[in-house]
C-alpha cells in the first residue's frame, strides 16, 4: 500500500516534472516559460521528494525533505522575479541580439 | 729551491683538493716549472714596477694591479700544477685576469669587443682542454701529469690518443694563437702596454706551448704530433712573421712577431731531439726576454710621444736615449746578431730545425724565412724610431721616469749577459729539457760559437735576407697590405660568425618563443600528445575491451547530459551560453559523483560550480563578448584535440583494466570509526589521515583570494588607464 | 562504467584542447574548467566506481558491512576540486585585469611581455 | 517577527536538522542561534513585533497548497494543449503589506498561483508588478489577488 | 624527531600567516626576515640530522605510511630544503630594499613565505598527491607574487605563466589519478614497490610519460619552456630571483625523485626521451639567451639551458651523473637568484635592464661588478667557482659513457654562456651608461639589504668553488641513496617492507 | 510482490520522465534566445536535478543524496539570481552603449 | 541590487544558510559535510547577501574582514597540527577529548580534528567571500 503511495508520489512528481520542462521548452516567451518552471517544476520536484520521504520514512529525512520544499519555494519565486525583471526592464531589448547567438 | 732543480732533481707537494674527483692542488717543480716561473715573476715584477708609472693617477690604477697580481699568482699556478685539473683550474684564471685587462679601456668598444673575442678564442680551447683532461684522466687513471709522464705509452697506446691529442691541442693551439686561431692575440693589444708585454707575448700565450711541453714525455713521438705540431708551428711561424711586416702600429708589429715566436716554439716542440728541445729552451727565455722589453719600450715611445705608429716616429733617440739604448739592445737579441742571447736562440733553432726528424730542408726553410723577417722587424721597431734620421722626430719628448725604464733596461741587458755568459742559463736549460724529454736526449750546450756549421750560415743568409727586407720594408709593407686587404681576414670572419650566432639565435628564438601564446598552448599539447601517443603505440599493444552491458540506462543519460553541456560550451558565440554548458557539466559530474555514491565530492562539486558561475556572471560584466569561432576555421586545433581525447580514453580504458589494489581503502574503512572517530570516511581523511593535503588545500584557497584581492586592487598604472577601450 | 567515463573524460579533454587553443581567453577559461573536471573524473575513475554505497559508516558498527566506494579519491578529488576553484578564480580575474589594462582578450594581441620588434 | 521567535527558529531548525528534539540539541541551537542572530544584526534590520496566528498560518498554507496545484495543473494543460493564451499582460498592483517579510511572502505566493507571476516591487515598495496570463480583465486579476493572498498574509502578520 | 621534518614547513606558514595580518605595518617585513632565519635554523637542524641518521621519515597524524602522508628526508630532499631557506633568507633580507610599500600592503610577505612553504613541502614530501598540492601552493603563491602590483607586463607575462603552468597543473592531477589507479597507493616508496607489480609495464611508461610532460613544464624543458621567459623578466626582482632560483628546480627534483624511485623500469625508454630532451633544452636555451639583450631575459633563458644540464644528469643515470645533478640543482639555485637580486640593484642604478640602454656600472659601482662577476663567472663554468665543479661532473659523466656528441654539447653550451655573461658585463658593466647617468651605489634606498644578500650568495658560490670536496661528497652520497632508494624505503614503510 | 513490481516500474518511469526533463530543458538552454530564456531552462534544471536525487534515493536507498538535493535547492537559486541580475545589467550597458 | 524581492528574500536566506552551514561543518565527520562544504555554503549565504544588498552591507554583516577570517583559519587549522607536540604527537596528530563518556556511547566529542575542520571552514569562507567581494566591488 505504502509502495503505491510512494509510486504514486513518484509518478505524479515526474510527470509534472517533466511537464514543467516541455513547458519551458514550449511556451512561447519567456514569461510564460517562467510559469512552467516555477509552478510545474516545484509541484514536481516536490511529489517527488515527498515520495522519498514516505520511502525512507525516518525523522531525519522528513525533515530534510521539508527542508528542501520550503526552500525551493522561498527561493524560485524569487529567481523567477529576478529573471522576469531581467527581462521586462526593457521589453524592446527583449531579444539579446548579441547574446542570442550560437 | 732553484739549486735543487738546478741540480736536476724534482720537487712536488700534494694538497688534496677534490679527492673525490681526483683533484689535488699538487705542485711538482721541474726545469720547465722552474724557466716559466723565474719568467713569470721576473718579468712580473718589472712590468709591475713599470705600470705602477705607465698608469699613475689612473682611476682604476688599483684594479689593474689587482688583476695583474692575480694573474701572476694564476700563471704560477698554472706552470707549477702537477694535477691536470688545478692546471686548468689555473689555466681558466688566466683566461679571465687577461678578459679583464685587455678590456681595461672598457669605454672604447674596441677594448670590449678584443676582450671578448681573447675570452671566447681561449675559451673555447679551454672547454676542449677539459675535455682532453678529462679523458686523460680517464685513460690514464690519474689526473697527476707526473703519475702519467712516468707511464710511457698509456696515452699514446690508448685508443683514445687521438681525441686526446686533438683536444689538448685545441686548448694549447687557441691559447698560445696558432694560426688560424692566432687572431685574437693582436685585438689583444687594445690592452695597456704593460699587459701587452707581459700576457700577450711573455708568459700567458705561453702557457700553451707550456703545456705542450709539459705533455710532450707522454703524447711525443707519434707521427700525429709531429706533424700537427711542425705544421702548425711551421704556417703561423711565417704567416705571423710576413703579418708583422705588414703593420704600422709597432705593437701590432710585435705582436705579430710574438705570434712568430709561438710557431716556432710550437714547431720545435713537435721533435724529440735534444736539439730541438733544446733550441726550445732557450728561445722561451730568449723571446721573453727581448719581447717584453721591446712592448716595453713601445709602451714608453707612446707614452712619451703619444703616437706607436711606425711612419711617424724617428730619431727619437736623442730625446730618450737610455729607451733607445734598451730598444736596442733587445732588438739586437731579437734579430739574432751576437753576442745576444737571441744569436744562441737563433742558432739553436737552426740546429734544431736541421734536426727535424723529416723534411729538415722544409722546417729549416720556414725558420729562415722568418727570422729574416725578424731581423726587419727588430730594426722597424727598434732602429728606425730612434735612429733613423728620415722624418723629422716629434718635438718636446722627454725621456721617461725611471720605473718604466728600469724594466727594459734589465730585460735587455739580460738578454745580453746570457749571450755573453750562456753558462748561467744553461743551468735552468737543462733541467727544462730534461723535463721534456728526460735524459735520454740530453740538453745540448749553450755556446756563442759553436763553430763553423750549417746553422751559422744560415745566419749569414739570415742577416743578409733580413737586412734587404728591412731595405724594402716600405714597398713590402704596401704590396702585403694590397694582398691582404683582398684576401679574407679572419677578423672580419669573427665577425661575420659572430653575427651570424646573434641572427641565428634570433631567429631561432623568434621561431620558438614567438610572444603567441596559442603557439605556446599548441606546442605543449603536440608535445604531450605525441609523447603519450608515441608510448602508447609502442610500449602497450592491445585494445581495451568494453563491457557495454553493464551499463545502465541512466549511465547513459547522464554520460548524454555532460555530452550536451560540453558540446554547447563549444559550439557557441555566446558567453553566457558556454557559461550556462559548463553550468550542464557540472551538474552533470555532479549526477555522476551522486550516482557513484560520493555525496561529499558531489556537494562540492555543486557549490564551486554555483560560484564559478557567480564569479563569470560578475566579470563577464566587463568583458567583451566572444569572437566568432567555428570548427572549419581550426581544423588542426580539432585534430590535436580529438587526437588527444582519445589518447585520453584509450590510456585511462586500459588503466581502470581489472580491479584496484584497495589496501589503502581497506585501512581507511577500518580505521576510521575505531581510530580516527568519524563515521564519514571521506571526511575523516581530509581531516585526519590526510590532513596535511587539506591545510596545503586552504592554504592555496587563501593564497587566491589573496592574490586576486591584490590584482583587483592594485591600481594600475596611469598608461594603462589610456589604452581602456 | 569505467570505460563508458573514460570516453565521456577524452570528450571533455578533446573539447577542452580546441577550447584553450582558441585565441580568445575566455574560451581558454571554458576550456580551464573543462579539463580540471576532466582531471577530478579521472582521479574518481581511476579509483574504481562502486554505485549506491557511499563510504559512510552506519552507526554501531565497526567498518561499512558491506562494500562502499572508494573513499580515497573521493578526499582526493574533493580536494582537487577546490584547489581548482582557487586556480581558476585566479584566472578569471586575472584575464578581466588584463582585459581591464591591455584592452584585448585576445592572446595574439597580448605582446606587451614579449613585443614583436626585438632588437 | 521578532528576535526572540526568530531565534527560537534557528533553535528548533537546529534540532530538526540533527532529528533530536533533546533539550541539549534545543540549547545548542538556542545560543547557535543566538549567535548567528548577533552575527547577522545588521542585516536583519530593527526588531518587529508579531502576532503568530497558527490558525491564519495553517489556513495561508493550505489556501497555497491548493493553489499550487490547480496552477501546475493549468501548466499542465497550456503545455498539453494547442496553446491559446488569449491575453497576458504586465499589470500593476498596489501593495499594502509593508514589511520585508510580507512582501515577500505575498509576491511568492502570486508567484506560485495560478497564472499570475510577480515581476518586481517598485522602489517605493507601493506597487507590485505581476506578469498575468489571463488578463482579460486586468482589474479583476489585480482585485482576486489582493483579496486573496495579500489579504491572507496581511492577516497572519497583524 | 618527526618535529624536525615539520617544522621547516609550520615555520614559513605561521610566518606567512603574521606577516599577513601585520601587512599595513611595518614590521611586517621584519616578521618575514626573522621567520626566514628560523626556517634556516630548522633546516640546518634537519640537515645534520640527515648527515647523521641518513633518510628519516615522519608520519603525519602518526598514520603509518602508506596510510597517512609521509614528511621524508633523504640527502637530496635536505639540501633542497637547506638551499630553499638560503635563499629565502637572502631574498628576505634584499626585499626589504626592493619591495615597496603598497606591495606590502597587498600581503607581498605573506605570499612570499607560503611561496618558502610550497617549495619546502613539495621538497619534503613522501606522498605523490601531497605533492601535488605543494605544487599548487607554489603555484598560486607564484601567481600572486608574479602580479602584485602588476602593470601591464606583468599581466601579460602572468597570463601566459598561469595558462601553461595551469596546463602542466592538469597533467600531473591526471598522472596522478592514472598511476592510483594503476597501483591503489600514492606514498612514493610505496608506489616504488608497488609499480613493480604491474602486469602491464608499457602501460605505466605511458603513465611515466604524462608525468614527465607535467614536471616537464614545471621544469622548464624544452619544448615546454615558453612560460618562464615569457614572465620571468615582468615582475619586482625579489620574486624574479626566487622563482629563478627555485621554482624550476621543483620541477627538476620532481623528476628526478620519480624517475629514479619509481619510474626507473624502462630507463632504456624513458631515459633516453630525456636525454634528448635534455640536449634540446641546453641547446635551444643557450641560443635563446644569445638572442636576449634584456638582463633578465638573458638570465631567463639561460635557466632553460642549465635546466637541460641537470636533466641531463638524471638521464644518463649513472652514479656520476646523479652527483652532477644535483651540485648542478644546488649550485644553480644560489648562482642564479644571485643574478636576478644583481640585476634588481643594476635596473635601480641604472634605470633599465636593457644591456644596450644602460651601462657605466663597472665605474661608478665596482663592488657590484665584482658581485656579478662571482655568480656570472661561475655559471659559465669557470674554475674555481661552483659551476665549474657542476660543468665538471656532468662532462665527466657524459665523457665515461663515451657519449661524445653529449659531451659536445654540454661543453658548447658552455661557452655561450660565457657569451652570455660577457654580453652582459660588456654592456651593462663596461660600457659608459648612453645616457651619461652615473649610477653610483648611493642611489639605493637601503644598499645593505640589497648588497648583503647578494654578497652572502656571492661569498657561498666561492666557498663552495673553492672547497668543493664536502659538496661534491654529499652529492655523491646522495646520488647513492637515490640510485638505490632501499633506505628511503625503509625509512617510510619501516623494515616490515 | 506485485506492488513491489509495481515501485520499481514508478521509480524507473518516474526517472526516465525527470531524466527526459532535464533533456527538454536542455533543449531550452541550447536554443535560447535570450538570456533570460537561458536562464529559465537552467534554473528548470536544477529542479529537474532535484528530482532526480529524490528518484535517485528511493532507488538506492541513499539518503545522502537528500544531502545533495538540499544544498541544490540553496545554491542553484544564487546561479539564477547571479545570471539574471548579469542580464539586467548587460542589458543596461549596452542600452548606455547605444545611448551614446 | 535594486530589488525589493530579493533584499527581503537575501536576509532570510542567509540566516538559514549560515545555520545549515554550521550544521554542515559539525556533522560532516559522521556524514556528508565538514569544513568545505560547510564553509562554501555559508559563503553562498553571504554571497546572495552581497548580491542583493551590496558588498558594502555584506561585510558590515560579516563584521570581520574576509581576508583577515580566512588568515585566521589558516591559523587556526595549523594550531589544529600543532597542539599535538605538546602530547608528544606528530604534526597533524588528533587529539580527542570525549565528554560524558559512558561505555557504550563515546558522548560529546571534542576533537583537534573538529578544530582543523573549523579552521578549513573558515578559510573557505573568508577566502571565497574575499574574492567575490573584491570582484563586485570592481564591477
Ligand atoms: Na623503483
Ligand atoms: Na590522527
Amino acid at each position: 500500500m505504502t509502495d503505491i503511495l510512494i509510486g504514486l508520489f513518484l509518478l505524479i512528481g515526474g510527470f509534472f516534472a517533466l511537464i514543467a520542462a516541455i513547458g519551458v521548452l514550449r511556451l512561447p516567451d519567456v514569461l510564460m516559460r517562467m510559469h512552467a518552471s516555477t509552478k510545474a517544476g516545484i509541484l514536481g520536484s516536490s511529489l517527488i521528494l515527498i515520495g522519498g520521504a514516505i520511502y525512507l520514512s525516518e525523522t531525519e529525512i522528513t525533515v530534510r525533505v521539508v527542508a528542501i520544499i520550503l526552500f525551493l519555494m522561498l527561493t524560485s519565486p524569487i529567481g523567477a522575479h529576478m529573471i522576469g525583471r531581467a527581462s521586462v526592464k526593457d521589453l524592446s531589448s527583449k531579444n539579446d541580439s548579441a547574446e542570442s547567438g550560437r | 729551491m732553484i739549486p735543487t732543480i738546478t741540480a736536476g732533481d724534482t720537487l712536488r707537494f700534494v694538497w688534496e683538493w677534490v679527492p673525490s674527483l681526483g683533484v689535488n692542488v699538487s705542485f711538482y717543480i721541474d726545469g720547465l716549472s722552474l724557466t716559466f716561473a723565474l719568467l713569470i715573476t721576473g718579468i712580473g715584477a718589472l712590468v709591475m714596477l713599470y705600470s705602477a708609472r705607465y698608469l699613475a693617477g689612473h682611476v682604476h690604477q688599483a684594479r689593474f694591479s689587482f688583476y695583474l697580481t692575480s694573474f701572476m699568482l694564476a700563471m704560477i699556478g698554472l706552470v707549477t700544477s702537477d694535477n691536470l685539473l688545478a692546471l686548468f683550474v689555473f689555466w681558466e684564471l688566466t683566461t679571465i685576469t687577461s678578459y679583464l685587462l685587455i678590456g681595461f679601456n672598457h669605454d672604447a668598444t674596441k677594448s670590449r669587443r678584443s676582450a671578448l673575442q681573447a675570452l671566447l678564442m681561449t675559451g673555447v680551447g679551454g672547454l676542449a682542454l677539459l675535455a682532453g683532461i678529462i679523458l686523460i684522466g680517464t685513460t690514464a687513471g690519474t689526473f697527476e701529469m707526473s703519475e702519467i709522464n712516468a707511464m710511457p705509452g698509456v696515452l699514446t697506446g690508448s685508443v683514445m690518443y687521438l681525441p686526446i691529442l686533438l683536444l689538448v691541442l685545441a686548448g694549447a693551439f687557441t691559447k698560445s694563437a696558432q694560426f688560424p686561431l692566432h687572431f685574437w692575440l693582436p685585438n689583444a693589444m687594445a690592452a695597456p702596454t704593460p699587459v701587452s708585454a707581459y700576457l700577450h707575448s711573455a708568459t700567458m700565450v705561453k702557457a700553451g706551448v707550456y703545456l705542450l711541453a709539459r705533455v710532450h714525455p707522454s703524447f711525443a713521438g707519434t707521427d700525429v704530433w709531429l706533424w700537427t705540431l711542425t705544421i702548425a708551428g711551421a704556417v703561423t711561424m711565417v704567416f705571423a712573421s710576413v703579418m708583422a711586416l705588414r703593420q704600422t702600429d709597432l705593437k701590432l708589429a710585435l705582436a705579430y712577431t710574438t705570434l712568430m715566436a709561438l710557431g716556432a716554439l710550437t714547431l720545435l716542440l713537435g721533435n724529440e731531439s735534444g736539439y730541438t728541445i733544446t733550441a726550445a729552451a732557450t728561445f722561451l727565455v730568449v723571446h721573453s726576454l727581448y719581447k717584453a722589453a721591446l712592448f716595453l719600450v713601445v709602451g714608453i715611445l707612446d707614452a712619451q710621444t703619444g703616437t706607436r705608429d711606425a711612419r711617424q716616429l724617428f730619431g727619437m733617440a736623442r730625446a730618450m736615449p737610455i729607451t733607445a739604448m734598451a730598444a736596442g739592445i733587445a732588438a739586437l737579441s731579437m734579430a739574432g746578431f751576437p753576442p745576444f742571447l737571441g744569436f744562441i736562440g737563433k742558432e739553436l733553432k737552426y740546429a734544431g730545425a736541421l734536426a727535424v726528424a723529416s723534411e729538415p730542408i722544409l722546417v729549416a726553410g720556414a725558420v729562415l724565412i722568418s727570422s729574416a723577417l725578424m731581423v726587419a722587424i727588430a730594426g722597424i721597431v727598434s732602429f728606425r724610431p730612434f735612429w733613423s734620421k728620415s722624418g723629422t722626430p716629434i718635438p718636446d719628448v722627454k725621456e721617461a721616469p725611471w720605473p718604466m725604464l728600469v724594466g727594459p733596461i734589465i730585460l735587455a741587458l739580460l738578454g745580453a749577459i746570457f749571450g755573453i755568459f750562456p753558462e748561467t742559463l744553461q743551468s735552468i736549460v737543462t733541467p727544462t729539457v730534461a723535463a721534456i724529454v728526460g735524459n735520454a736526449e740530453p740538453a745540448k750546450e749553450l755556446r756563442l760559437w759553436a763553430g763553423v756549421n750549417l746553422p751559422l750560415f744560415l745566419s749569414i743568409a739570415t742577416f743578409v735576407l733580413g737586412f734587404l727586407l728591412y731595405a724594402y720594408k716600405v714597398q713590402l709593407r704596401d704590396w702585403l697590405i694590397g694582398i691582404t686587404t683582398r684576401a679574407p681576414s679572419f677578423d672580419n670572419g669573427w665577425d661575420r660568425l659572430m653575427a651570424g650566432v646573434a641572427a641565428g639565435s634570433k631567429a631561432l628564438t623568434r621561431g620558438i618563443q614567438t610572444g603567441v601564446l596559442k603557439h605556446y598552448m599548441y606546442v605543449t599539447f603536440a608535445t604531450a600528445l605525441v609523447a603519450l601517443a608515441f608510448t602508447l603505440f609502442t610500449q602497450t599493444s592491445g585494445i581495451p575491451s568494453v563491457s557495454w552491458p553493464q551499463i545502465a540506462l541512466w549511465d547513459w543519460l547522464v554520460f548524454l547530459l555532460v555530452l550536451l553541456g560540453t558540446w554547447l560550451t563549444v559550439v557557441t558565440n555566446s558567453r553566457i551560453t558556454a557559461i550556462a554548458g559548463l553550468g550542464v557539466v557540472g551538474i552533470g559530474m555532479a549526477m555522476i559523483f551522486i550516482l557513484f555514491s560520493a555525496p561529499d565530492v558531489a556537494i562540492t562539486q555543486l557549490l564551486v560550480e554555483t560560484l564559478v558561475v557567480v564569479l563569470f556572471a560578475a566579470a563577464a560584466l566587463k568583458l567583451p563578448e566572444l569572437d566568432k569561432d567555428s570548427f572549419g576555421k581550426r581544423p588542426f586545433d580539432a585534430l590535436l584535440a580529438l587526437g588527444f581525447g582519445v589518447v585520453t580514453t584509450i590510456i585511462l580504458m586500459k588503466v581502470t583494466t581489472g580491479p584496484i589494489d584497495r589496501e589503502l581503502t581497506t585501512f581507511f574503512e577500518t580505521a576510521s570509526w575505531p581510530e580516527a572517530f568519524g563515521q564519514n570516511i571521506v571526511n575523516v581523511i581530509l581531516v585526519d589521515f590526510r590532513a596535511l593535503d587539506t591545510f596545503g588545500e586552504i592554504a592555496v584557497v587563501l593564497i587566491a583570494a589573496i592574490s586576486i584581492f591584490a590584482l583587483l586592487r592594485a591600481k594600475p598604472e596611469p598608461q594603462a588607464e589610456e589604452d581602456q577601450p | 562504467m569505467e570505460q563508458l567515463l573514460s570516453l565521456l573524460i577524452g570528450v571533455l579533454v578533446a573539447a577542452s584542447v580546441y577550447l584553450m587553443l582558441a585565441r580568445n581567453l575566455l574560451r581558454f577559461l571554458f576550456g580551464l574548467i573543462l579539463l580540471s573536471n576532466a582531471a577530478n573524473l579521472t582521479i574518481f575513475v581511476a579509483g574504481r566506481l562502486t554505485p549506491g554505497a557511499p563510504p559512510l559508516i552506519p552507526d554501531g558498527v565497526d567498518a561499512p558491512v558491506s562494500e562502499v566506494a572508494n573513499a580515497l579519491p573521493q578526499a582526493l578529488v574533493l580536494t582537487a576540486i577546490v584547489i581548482g576553484f582557487g586556480l581558476f578564480a585566479f584566472a578569471l580575474v586575472l584575464a578581466f585585469r588584463a582585459y581591464q589594462s591591455l584592452g584585448t582578450l585576445h592572446t595574439d594581441e597580448m605582446r606587451v611581455a614579449e613585443p614583436k620588434e626585438q632588437k | 517577527m521578532n528576535l526572540f521567535l526568530l531565534n527560537l527558529l534557528a533553535a528548533v531548525v537546529w534540532a530538526a536538522l540533527w532529528g533530536s528534539f533533546t533539550l541539549f540539541q534545543l540549547t545548542v541551537g538556542f545560543i547557535l542561534g543566538f549567535l548567528v542572530l548577533w552575527m547577522l544584526q545588521p542585516l536583519l534590520g530593527g526588531p518587529g513585533s508579531y502576532y503568530l496566528r497558527a490558525y491564519r498560518i495553517v489556513r495561508l498554507i493550505l489556501f497555497f497548497i491548493y493553489d499550487l496545484l490547480m496552477s501546475s495543473l493549468r501548466v499542465a494543460y497550456d503545455v498539453l494543449t494547442p496553446t491559446d493564451h488569449s491575453n497576458p499582460k504586465i499589470l500593476e498592483m498596489p501593495l499594502d503589506v509593508k514589511s520585508d517579510i510580507e512582501i515577500l511572502l505575498v509576491t511568492n505566493l502570486i508567484s506560485l498561483t495560478p497564472g499570475t507571476l510577480s515581476l518586481d516591487v517598485t522602489p517605493d515598495r507601493k506597487t507590485l508588478i505581476v506578469h498575468a496570463m489571463f488578463a482579460d480583465d486586468p482589474d479583476e486579476v489585480v482585485q482576486s489577488l489582493k483579496n486573496g493572498m495579500e489579504r491572507m498574509v496581511r492577516e497572519v502578520f497583524e | 624527531m618527526s618535529w624536525f621534518l615539520s617544522l621547516p614547513l609550520i615555520i614559513p606558514f605561521l610566518t606567512a600567516i603574521a606577516a599577513y595580518l601585520l601587512r599595513h605595518s611595518a614590521s611586517g617585513k621584519w616578521v618575514s626576515v626573522a621567520g626566514s632565519a628560523l626556517g634556516l635554523v630548522a633546516s640546518i637542524a634537519l640537515m645534520a640530522i640527515v648527515l647523521d641518521k641518513g633518510v628519516v621519515a615522519a608520519q603525519m597524524g602518526q598514520w603509518a605510511a602508506p596510510f597517512g602522508i609521509t614528511l621524508v628526508a633523504d640527502l637530496l630532499s635536505a639540501v633542497m630544503v637547506l638551499i630553499t631557506a638560503i635563499t629565502g633568507f637572502a631574498v628576505a633580507i634584499y626585499a626589504m630594499g626592493d619591495v615597496t610599500e603598497a606591495q606590502e600592503r597587498l600581503g607581498y610577505h605573506g605570499l612570499f613565505q607560503v611561496l618558502l612553504a610550497g617549495v619546502t613541502g613539495a621538497f619534503l614530501t613522501g606522498d605523490l598527491f601531497n605533492l601535488y598540492v605543494w605544487f599548487e601552493v607554489m603555484l598560486i603563491a607564484s601567481f600572486g607574487l608574479l602580479v602584485l602590483m602588476g602593470g601591464k607586463e606583468q599581466l601579460d607575462g602572468g597570463v601566459k605563466y598561469v595558462a601553461l603552468n595551469l596546463i602542466s597543473t592538469i597533467f600531473f592531477l591526471t598522472g596522478i589519478g592514472l598511476l592510483y589507479g594503476l597501483t591503489g597507493t600514492l606514498n612514493f616508496a610505496d608506489l616504488a614497490l608497488k609499480v613493480e607489480e604491474i602486469e602491464n609495464q608499457g602501460l605505466l611508461t605511458v603513465v611515466a610519460m604524462m608525468f614527465m610532460v607535467a614536471f616537464g613544464v614545471k621544469a622548464a624543458v624544452f619544448p615546454l619552456f615558453f612560460w618562464l621567459p615569457a614572465a620571468y623578466h615582468t615582475p619586482s626582482f625579489s620574486v624574479s630571483a626566487i622563482f629563478a632560483g627555485l621554482l624550476t628546480k621543483v620541477g627538476v627534483y620532481a623528476l628526478i625523485r620519480c624517475f629514479t624511485l619509481v619510474f626507473d623500469h624502462d630507463i632504456a625508454f624513458t631515459h633516453t626521451i630525456l636525454l634528448w630532451v635534455a640536449c634540446l633544452t641546453m641547446v635551444v636555451g643557450v641560443l635563446g639567451a644569445a638572442a636576449q639583450s634584456d638582463f633578465r631575459k638573458i638570465l631567463s633563458f639561460h635557466i632553460i639551458s642549465q635546466i637541460g644540464y641537470m636533466i641531463l644528469g638524471l638521464a644518463l643515470m649513472t652514479p656520476l651523473a646523479i652527483v652532477g645533478a644535483v651540485f648542478y640543482l644546488v649550485h644553480h639555485i644560489i648562482v642564479k637568484a644571485n643574478l636576478f637580486l644583481i640585476a634588481g640593484v643594476a635596473k635601480r642604478l641604472t634605470g633599465g635592464t636593457e644591456v644596450y640602454q644602460i651601462g657605466g656600472l663597472y665605474k661608478y659601482a665596482p663592488f657590484l661588478g665584482v658581485l656579478f662577476l662571482v655568480p656570472a663567472f661561475s655559471l659559465a663554468g669557470f674554475p674555481p667557482l661552483s659551476g665549474f665543479w657542476a660543468k665538471y661532473i656532468i662532462v665527466k659523466a657524459t665523457l665515461d659513457i663515451e657519449m661524445w656528441f653529449v659531451a659536445f654539447i654540454a661543453l658548447a653550451v658552455g661557452l655561450m654562456t660565457i657569451y652570455s655573461m660577457t654580453k652582459i658585463w660588456a654592456e651593462a658593466f663596461w660600457k659608459n651608461h648612453p645616457d651619461g647617468i652615473e649610477p653610483r651605489m648611493e642611489k639605493l634606498s637601503n644598499k645593505w639589504a640589497q648588497l648583503l644578500p647578494i654578497a652572502g650568495l656571492a661569498v657561498l658560490t666561492v666557498f663552495i668553488g673553492m672547497n668543493p670536496e664536502p659538496f661534491v661528497q654529499f652529492a655523491e652520497r646522495s646520488a647513492a641513496q637515490l640510485l638505490d632508494p632501499s633506505d628511503y624505503i625503509t625509512a617510510v614503510l619501516g623494515d616490515a617492507q | 510482490m506485485a506492488t513491489y513490481v509495481f515501485l520499481d516500474w514508478a521509480i524507473s518511469i518516474s526517472f526516465v520522465m525527470v531524466m527526459l526533463s532535464l533533456a527538454v530543458a536542455f533543449i531550452r538552454l541550447a536554443k535560447g534566445p535570450t538570456l533570460a530564456d537561458r536562464v529559465v531552462a537552467l534554473d528548470m534544471m536544477t529542479v529537474s536535478i532535484i528530482a532526480v536525487c529524490g528518484v535517485a534515493a528511493v532507488a538506492t536507498g541513499v539518503y545522502a543524496l537528500l544531502d545533495v538535493a538540499l544544498v541544490l535547492a540553496l545554491v542553484g537559486f544564487l546561479a539564477t539570481v547571479a545570471l539574471a541580475r548579469y542580464a539586467e545589467r548587460a542589458d543596461a550597458r549596452r542600452k548606455e552603449l547605444t545611448n551614446d | 541590487m535594486n530589488s525589493v524581492i530579493l533584499r527581503a528574500g537575501a536576509r532570510l536566506l542567509a540566516l538559514l544558510l549560515v545555520i545549515f552551514s554550521i550544521y554542515m561543518l559539525l556533522r560532516g565527520h559522521n556524514a556528508p559535510g565538514g569544513g568545505f562544504i560547510g564553509g562554501l555554503i555559508a559563503a553562498t549565504g553571504f554571497v546572495v547577501f552581497a548580491i542583493a544588498c551590496g558588498t558594502e552591507d555584506a561585510r558590515r554583516a560579516l563584521r570581520f574582514d574576509p581576508g583577515s577570517i580566512a588568515g585566521a583559519g589558516l591559523g587556526i587549522a595549523l594550531l589544529a597540527g600543532i597542539i599535538a607536540a605538546i602530547f608528544g604527537d606528530n604534526f597533524f596528530t588528533g587529539q580527542w577529548l570525549f565528554i560524558n563518556e559512558t561505555e557504550d556511547d563515546k558522548g560529546i566529542p571534542l576533537s583537534t580534528v573538529l578544530v582543523f575542520d573549523i579552521g578549513v571552514y573558515l578559510v573557505v569562507l573568508g577566502a571565497v567571500l574575499s574574492i567575490t567581494f573584491a570582484l563586485e566591488e570592481s564591477v
